[in-house]
C-alpha cells in the first residue's frame, strides 16, 4: 500500500515536472525563421552545384578542358567540349555542361581541377518543374550576355600558320610521292585516302 | 560467458577441421603440412591464379582487418560455425565472392568475438559456380538467416536446410542474381 | 500474455504494417500475424529502397564509390565514410595525417551526436509525443550548421578523402563546437527531466522486450543493442581505429536488455562523445590534413580487406576483395541495423503492437542503411 | 410562442457559441502547440493566422468524400453524424450562467452521460464500417477505452450528486456559492479526497475524448489514424469537430461539477457567464498542454490506470463522502 501511493505521488511528480519544462518553452520566442520572408546566409563552403569560376584577369574562366573533371566525376554528369582556335594555346572551351540531376556534390572535380576554375555556388533553392532546367551549360551561365572570343596571340598565329603551312607544303609532297607510287604500282588506293585525309 | 572456449582452443580447434577436409579431399600430397602460414604466400598464390588450399592463416590484423583466415571445404562450414558458437563468436556477416575464372563461388563468414578480447576470423570456403549449394548455418546462428538469404538473392547460392530461402532485398519476381560476374542487366 | 497469443484456438487476422506507414520510418514493412492487440507473428519484409551498391562498387574506380557510402545511413554519414576510407587506406597503405585523423574524429562523433538526437526525438514521437522531437532538431541543427560549415553539405557528407579530409577546419568551427558542448550538456539534463523520468515513458519502455546477450550474440546484434543488453563491446574500444585510442571516454553498458536500457546507453553516449570531441579539439595537433602521397589511380594488392568501424547504430564494417586492378573486385557492406533487425521476428512474438513498434524504434533502424 | 422565440435564439446563439469554438480551438491547439516546440504554429493566413481555421474549413469542405470498397456504406457515412449529433445536442443543457441555459432538465447530469455514451457508437461505427483493419482496431480499443473510464467518471459525478443532492446541473452550480472554499473540488467538508476526484473526473473526461496522451483510437505511430484513417474531406472534418465539442463539454462539465461554474471565487466579485468562460477555457488549455507534452500512453496502461486507480480511488472517495454526510 505505501508503495501504491509512493508510486502515484512519483508519476504526478513527473508530469508536472514534464508540465513545467513545456511551459518554460511556451514562454521563450520562436527559434525558428519565416524562410521565404527570411533566410539564413549560407557558409562559404557550401557546396551548390558546380560553377566555373570568373578569372579577374582574364575576364573569362581559366578552364583548359583537360577533361580531369569529367573522368572522376563519379555519376558522370559533366560533358566537356572543346574546339580548336586558331591562335590560342590549347584548346578553347565551347561549352561545359553539367548534368544537375544525377550529381551527388561529392566535390571531386573541383578538388582534381589544376587549374581552380571550377568551384561550388551558394545556390540552395533550386526549383523547377521541367528535368532538362537542371541541365546547365555552365560556359553561359558565366556569361549570359554571350561567349566572348578568345583573345588570339598574334605570334602564336603567326607561328601556327607557318607550321601549318610548313605541314601542308609536306603533305602536298607527300601527297604528290604517293601519287607517284601508285601511279607506279596502281594497286593500293587505301594508302592515297589516308594521305588525302591527313592533309 | 565464462563457460566460452578461449581464443587458442578455438585456433587449434579450426585448424584440426581445416587440415582434416585437406585430407579428405585427397590434396594432402601438395598442402603445406602445418596448416599457419605466412601471410605473403597467400596473396602470392592468389595473384597467381590458384585457389588457396585449405589450411589456417594468422593474419596481420593492422594490414589485413582481421586475426584468422581459415580455409575449409565447404561441407565442413556447420562445424566450423558450431566450433566458433562455443567459442562465444558472433557471426557477423556472411559474404560470397564470385570468381567467374576459376569457375567457383566463395563463400566468407566473418565471424567476431563480442565478448572480452576483439578476435575476429574469416572462415572461407569455396563451391563450385555449377552447382552452388552448401548447408545452411541458420540453426547454429539463427542470426545467418537474413545473411543466406541475401546471398541467395545476390548470388543464387543455395542453401540447403533453410527455413526461407526467398528473394528478400530483390523484388519477390525477379529471375537474376545481380552480383554474378556474368551477369548483364 | 504470449500463452494467449499462441493459443491456437483464438482466430488471428493478418495485418499489413508499412511500407507506408508513420512508425517504419521509410520504406520498411512488416507482415504480422495479430491475435487481437497481440503479435503472433511479425515478419520484416525488406527491400523497398535496395539499390545494389555492392554491384555499383564493382563497376567504378575505387574513388568513385564516395558518394555511394554517405547515402546508406543518411542519419550518420560521416560513420560510413570513415569506414571506407579506413579500407582503402588499409589496402593500400596511405598514411594518414594525425591532424586529419583527429578531424575525422571530431566530425564523427558530432555526427554520432545529432544521430542520436535524431533517434530520440523519434523515438518519443513514436510513443505519442510530439513536442520533443522539436526540441532535439533545435540542437541538431546546431551540428547539422557546424558540419555544413566545414564539409558544405548538411546530410550526405563527402568530406573525408583517401589520406585525409577534404578541407581543414578553421577557428570558427572550434569555437562554434566548443560553445555547441557547453549548450548540449545543460540541454541533456533538460531531456531526461522532460522524457526520461516521465512516468508514461517509463511505462512504455521498462521492461520491454528484454533481449540477452546470448541472443544478441546469436543474431550478431551490435552497437547500443547489444551494450544495452550488458555486453561490452564497442568498436572504438575493443579494435581501436583512426585516433580513438588517444581519448579517454567510457562505454556506457546497462544490463536489463530491455528498451529502456538501449534508450539510456544511446543518452549516455552523448555525453561521451562530447568528452571526446572535448579532448580533440583540446589535443587539436597542427599539421596538414592530407596525406602527400595519394597515387590518383588507386591498385590495392590482391587479397582481403576488412575493416569495422562504431557507427551510431551499431558496427558497421566493409570487407573488399581486391583483385589488384583499380576497381573493388566486391566490396561487402555489412549494416548493423540489418542484424539488429533480424532477431525482430522472435523477439516481438506474443508482445502488444504498441510495445512492439515502441521496440522497434528503441532499435533506431535507418532503413536505405538495411537495404543498401 | 415566447418560448419558442427562446429556443430558437438559444439555437442560434449554441449554433454560433459551437462554430467559433470548434473553428479556434484548432486554431488554439496549433499556436499552442507551435509555442510550446517553439515555433510560430499558423501564420500566414490573417494576422496571426487568424484565417487558418476558414482556410481549413473550405479545404475540407472541397474535397472529395471517398467512400472505400471495402466498406460498409451506411454505416461508414453515419458514423461522423453521428459522432457530431451527441455533442451537438449537449450543449443543450449545459449552463452557461445563471438562468443561461436552453433548456432547464432536473436531469441534465444525466442527460449528459447517457448522450456521451453515443460518442464511443460512432467510433465503432467508423471503425467497422471503414473496412480496415487499423481502423477496427481502433474502434475496439475506443470502446474499451471508453467503457473503462465511464465507470469511475460516474463514480465521480454521483459523489456530486450525494452532495448537492440533485441532477439539474444548474442547482449544482448554485449549492456551489459563495466563494472557491466552497466549491466542490475544495469541500473536504463532504470528504477529504475531493481534490483526487477532482482529478480523476478531469483524467477521465480526457481519456472520454480520446484526446493525447489517452488517444489510443487514433495512435498515430501504431494505427496511421484509427478510426478516421478512411475519412477525407468532411467526414474527417466532422470527427475534428466533434472531438473539439466533446472537449468543450468535457471541460465545461468538469467546471460545473467542480469549480463552481458561473460562481466568482471570491464573494464580492460578480458572478457571471465569465467566470464560466475563463475556468472552462483554462481546463481546455491543459488539455492542450498536455497533449504535446506526454507520450501516449499503451492499453494496458490505460486499462491499469483506470482499474487500479481511478476505480478504486473514485469508490473509496464514494463512501467517505458517505459516511461524511451521515456522520456530520
Amino acid at each position: 500500500m505505501p508503495g501504491y501511493i509512493k508510486d502515484i505521488i512519483n508519476s504526478l511528480k513527473s508530469l508536472a515536472i514534464g508540465l513545467e519544462i513545456t511551459n518554460r518553452e511556451f514562454l521563450k520566442k520562436p527559434i525558428t525563421l519565416q524562410y521565404p520572408h527570411e533566410a539564413l546566409k549560407m557558409t562559404p563552403r557550401y557546396r551548390g552545384h558546380i560553377e566555373l569560376y570568373k578569372n579577374p584577369e582574364t575576364g573569362t574562366h581559366s578552364c583548359i578542358s583537360c577533361g580531369m573533371c569529367a573522368s572522376v566525376c563519379p555519376s558522370n554528369c559533366i560533358t566537356i567540349n572543346s574546339r580548336k582556335v586558331p591562335g590560342v594555346k590549347g584548346k578553347v572551351l565551347s561549352s561545359y555542361i553539367l548534368n544537375f540531376t544525377t550529381c551527388s556534390l561529392c566535390g571531386q572535380c573541383v578538388e582534381n581541377c589544376k587549374t581552380g576554375s571550377i568551384g561550388f555556388s551558394n545556390e540552395y533553392n533550386l526549383a523547377g518543374t521541367n528535368k532538362d532546367d537542371y541541365i546547365f551549360d555552365l560556359l553561359k551561365r558565366l556569361h549570359p550576355e554571350g561567349i566572348p572570343e578568345p583573345v588570339v596571340d598574334p605570334e602564336l598565329l603567326k607561328q601556327e600558320e607557318e607550321k601549318l603551312a610548313a605541314a601542308a607544303q609536306k603533305a602536298a609532297e607527300k601527297k604528290a610521292a604517293a601519287q607517284k607510287a601508285a601511279e607506279q604500282a596502281s594497286t593500293d588506293a587505301s594508302g592515297e585516302a589516308t594521305a588525302e585525309e591527313k592533309s | 560467458m565464462d563457460t566460452f572456449m578461449d581464443h587458442e582452443t578455438i585456433k587449434n580447434e579450426l585448424e584440426k577441421l581445416a587440415n582434416e577436409g585437406l585430407a579428405g579431399a585427397g590434396q594432402a600430397a601438395d598442402a603445406p603440412g602445418s596448416g599457419v602460414q605466412a601471410d605473403e604466400s597467400d596473396a602470392k598464390s592468389k595473384q597467381e591464379g590458384q585457389p588457396r588450399q585449405n589450411g589456417l592463416i594468422e593474419t596481420d590484423h593492422a594490414a589485413r582487418g582481421f586475426h584468422l583466415d581459415v580455409r575449409i571445404s565447404p561441407e565442413q562450414v556447420v562445424r566450423a560455425a558450431e566450433i566458433l558458437d562455443r567459442g562465444g563468436f558472433t557471426l557477423e556477416t556472411i559474404t560470397g565472392v564470385d570468381w567467374l575464372k576459376e569457375n567457383q563461388f566463395e563463400l566468407v563468414y566473418d565471424y567476431a568475438c563480442t565478448g572480452g578480447k576483439l578476435f575476429r576470423a574469416a572462415v572461407r570456403t569455396r563451391i563450385d559456380r555449377d552447382k552452388p549449394e552448401i548447408a545452411t548455418i541458420s540453426e547454429v546462428f539463427p542470426g545467418a538467416n537474413w545473411h543466406e538469404r541475401e546471398t541467395w538473392d545476390f548470388f543464387g547460392i543455395i542453401f540447403t536446410g533453410h527455413p526461407q530461402l526467398e528473394r528478400f532485398l530483390l523484388p519477390d519476381d525477379c529471375d537474376f542474381h545481380p552480383l554474378r560476374k556474368d551477369f548483364q542487366p | 500474455m504470449s500463452s494467449f497469443a499462441q493459443n491456437q484456438l483464438y482466430e488471428t487476422f493478418e495485418l499489413n504494417i508499412g511500407p507506408q506507414h508513420p512508425a517504419t520510418h521509410g520504406v520498411l514493412r512488416f507482415k504480422v500475424v495479430m491475435d487481437g492487440e497481440y503479435i503472433v507473428k511479425a515478419e520484416p519484409v525488406l527491400g523497398y529502397i535496395h539499390r545494389m551498391h555492392e554491384k555499383m562498387a564493382e563497376d567504378r574506380t575505387w574513388n568513385k564509390f564516395w558518394p555511394n557510402m554517405s547515402r546508406l545511413d543518411y542519419v550518420s554519414a560521416m560513420a560510413y565514410t570513415h569506414c571506407y576510407a579506413g579500407l582503402v587506406e588499409r589496402a593500400n597503405g596511405i598514411e594518414v595525417p594525425e591532424r586529419a585523423e583527429y578531424i575525422r574524429v571530431i566530425t564523427v562523433e558530432l555526427n554520432r551526436i545529432q544521430s542520436h538526437l535524431l533517434w530520440w526525438g523519434v523515438l518519443v514521437m513514436d510513443l505519442g509525443g510530439f513536442t520533443p522531437i522539436l526540441y532535439a532538431f533545435d540542437d541538431r541543427e546546431v551540428i547539422l550548421d557546424l558540419l555544413e560549415s566545414v564539409t558544405g553539405s548538411r546530410l550526405t557528407y563527402c568530406y573525408f578523402r583517401f589520406g585525409g579530409v577534404y578541407n581543414d577546419i578553421d577557428d570558427d568551427f572550434i569555437t562554434g563546437t566548443r560553445a555547441f558542448i557547453k549548450q548540449l550538456r545543460e540541454r541533456i539534463p533538460m531531456y531526461h527531466k522532460l522524457v526520461t523520468g516521465n512516468a508514461i515513458l517509463i511505462e512504455r519502455l521498462e521492461g520491454i522486450c528484454p533481449l540477452s546477450a546470448e541472443m544478441c550474440r546469436k543474431y550478431g546484434a551490435t552497437g547500443p543493442v547489444l551494450r544495452g543488453s550488458g555486453v561490452n563491446f564497442d568498436v572504438r574500444k575493443n579494435e581501436p581505429y583512426s585516433a580513438y585510442p588517444e581519448f579517454d571516454f567510457d562505454i556506457p553498458v546497462y544490463h536489463e536488455g530491455d528498451s529502456m536500457a538501449r534508450y539510456m546507453v544511446r543518452m549516455d553516449e552523448m555525453l561521451q562523445s562530447l568528452r571526446i570531441i572535448e579532448q580533440a579539439l583540446d589535443k587539436l595537433p597542427e599539421g596538414p590534413v592530407k596525406a602527400d602521397k595519394v597515387p590518383k589511380v588507386l591498385k590495392p594488392p590482391a587479397g582481403d580487406y576488412y575493416y569495422a568501424v562504431e557507427a551510431a547504430r551499431g558496427t558497421f564494417s566493409m570487407r573488399a576483395v581486391s583483385d589488384g586492378s583499380n576497381t573493388p573486385y566486391r566490396i561487402k557492406l555489412r549494416s548493423p541495423t540489418y542484424s539488429n533487425l533480424s532477431l525482430f521476428e522472435e523477439a516481438t512474438s506474443g508482445m502488444l503492437l504498441a510495445d512492439a513498434l515502441a521496440f522497434m524504434s528503441s532499435l533506431d533502424l535507418v532503413i536505405p542503411e538495411m537495404d543498401r | 410562442m415566447d418560448e419558442l422565440i427562446r429556443l430558437l435564439s438559444y439555437f442560434v446563439g449554441i449554433a454560433a457559441f459551437l462554430g467559433f469554438n470548434l473553428a479556434y480551438l484548432g486554431w488554439v491547439e496549433r499556436k499552442g502547440a507551435g509555442h510550446i516546440q517553439r515555433r510560430n504554429g499558423p501564420k500566414e493566413v490573417g494576422p496571426y493566422g487568424l484565417l487558418q481555421p476558414l482556410a481549413d474549413g473550405l479545404k475540407l469542405m472541397s474535397k472529395q468524400l471517398v467512400v472505400p470498397a471495402a466498406a460498409d456504406k451506411p454505416l461508414f457515412m453515419c458514423a461522423p453524424v453521428l459522432a457530431m449529433v451527441p455533442a451537438v445536442l449537449l450543449f443543450v443543457v449545459i449552463p452557461f450562467g445563471d438562468g443561461l441555459v436552453p433548456r432547464q432538465f432536473n436531469s441534465g447530469l444525466l442527460m449528459m452521460f447517457a448522450f456521451a455514451s453515443v460518442a464511443v457508437l460512432s467510433i465503432l461505427m467508423a471503425g467497422w464500417g471503414s473496412g480496415n483493419k487499423y481502423s477496427l482496431i481502433a474502434g475496439t480499443r475506443a470502446v474499451s477505452q471508453n467503457i473503462a473510464f465511464e465507470i469511475p467518471m460516474l463514480i465521480t459525478a454521483i459523489t456530486i450528486v450525494m452532495i448537492t443532492g440533485t441532477l439539474d446541473l444548474s442547482e449544482i452550480v448554485r449549492y456551489q456559492d459563495g466563494g472557491f472554499w466552497r466549491w466542490n473540488i475544495f469541500r473536504l467538508d463532504k470528504s477529504i479526497l475531493m481534490p483526487a476526484s477532482f482529478l480523476i473526473f478531469y483524467i477521465c473526461s480526457m481519456a472520454e475524448t480520446n484526446r493525447a496522451p489517452f488517444d489510443l483510437g487514433e495512435a498515430e505511430s501504431e494505427l496511421v489514424a484509427g478510426y478516421h484513417t478512411e475519412y477525407g474531406g468532411m467526414g474527417f472534418g466532422l470527427f475534428m469537430m466533434a472531438e473539439y465539442a466533446n472537449l468543450v463539454i468535457g471541460c465545461s462539465l468538469t467546471t460545473i461539477l467542480f469549480l463552481g461554474g458561473w460562481q466568482s471565487p471570491f464573494g464580492i466579485l460578480p458572478d457571471g457567464p465569465h467566470w464560466f468562460f475563463l475556468k472552462m477555457y483554462f481546463l481546455v488549455w491543459c488539455f492542450v498542454w498536455m497533449r504535446w507534452t506526454f507520450p501516449r500512453v499503451t492499453l494496458w496502461g490505460l486499462l491499469n490506470l483506470s482499474w487500479k486507480y481511478l476505480i478504486p480511488f473514485s469508490l473509496v472517495n464514494l463512501l467517505l463522502t458517505a459516511l461524511f454526510i451521515k456522520v456530520f
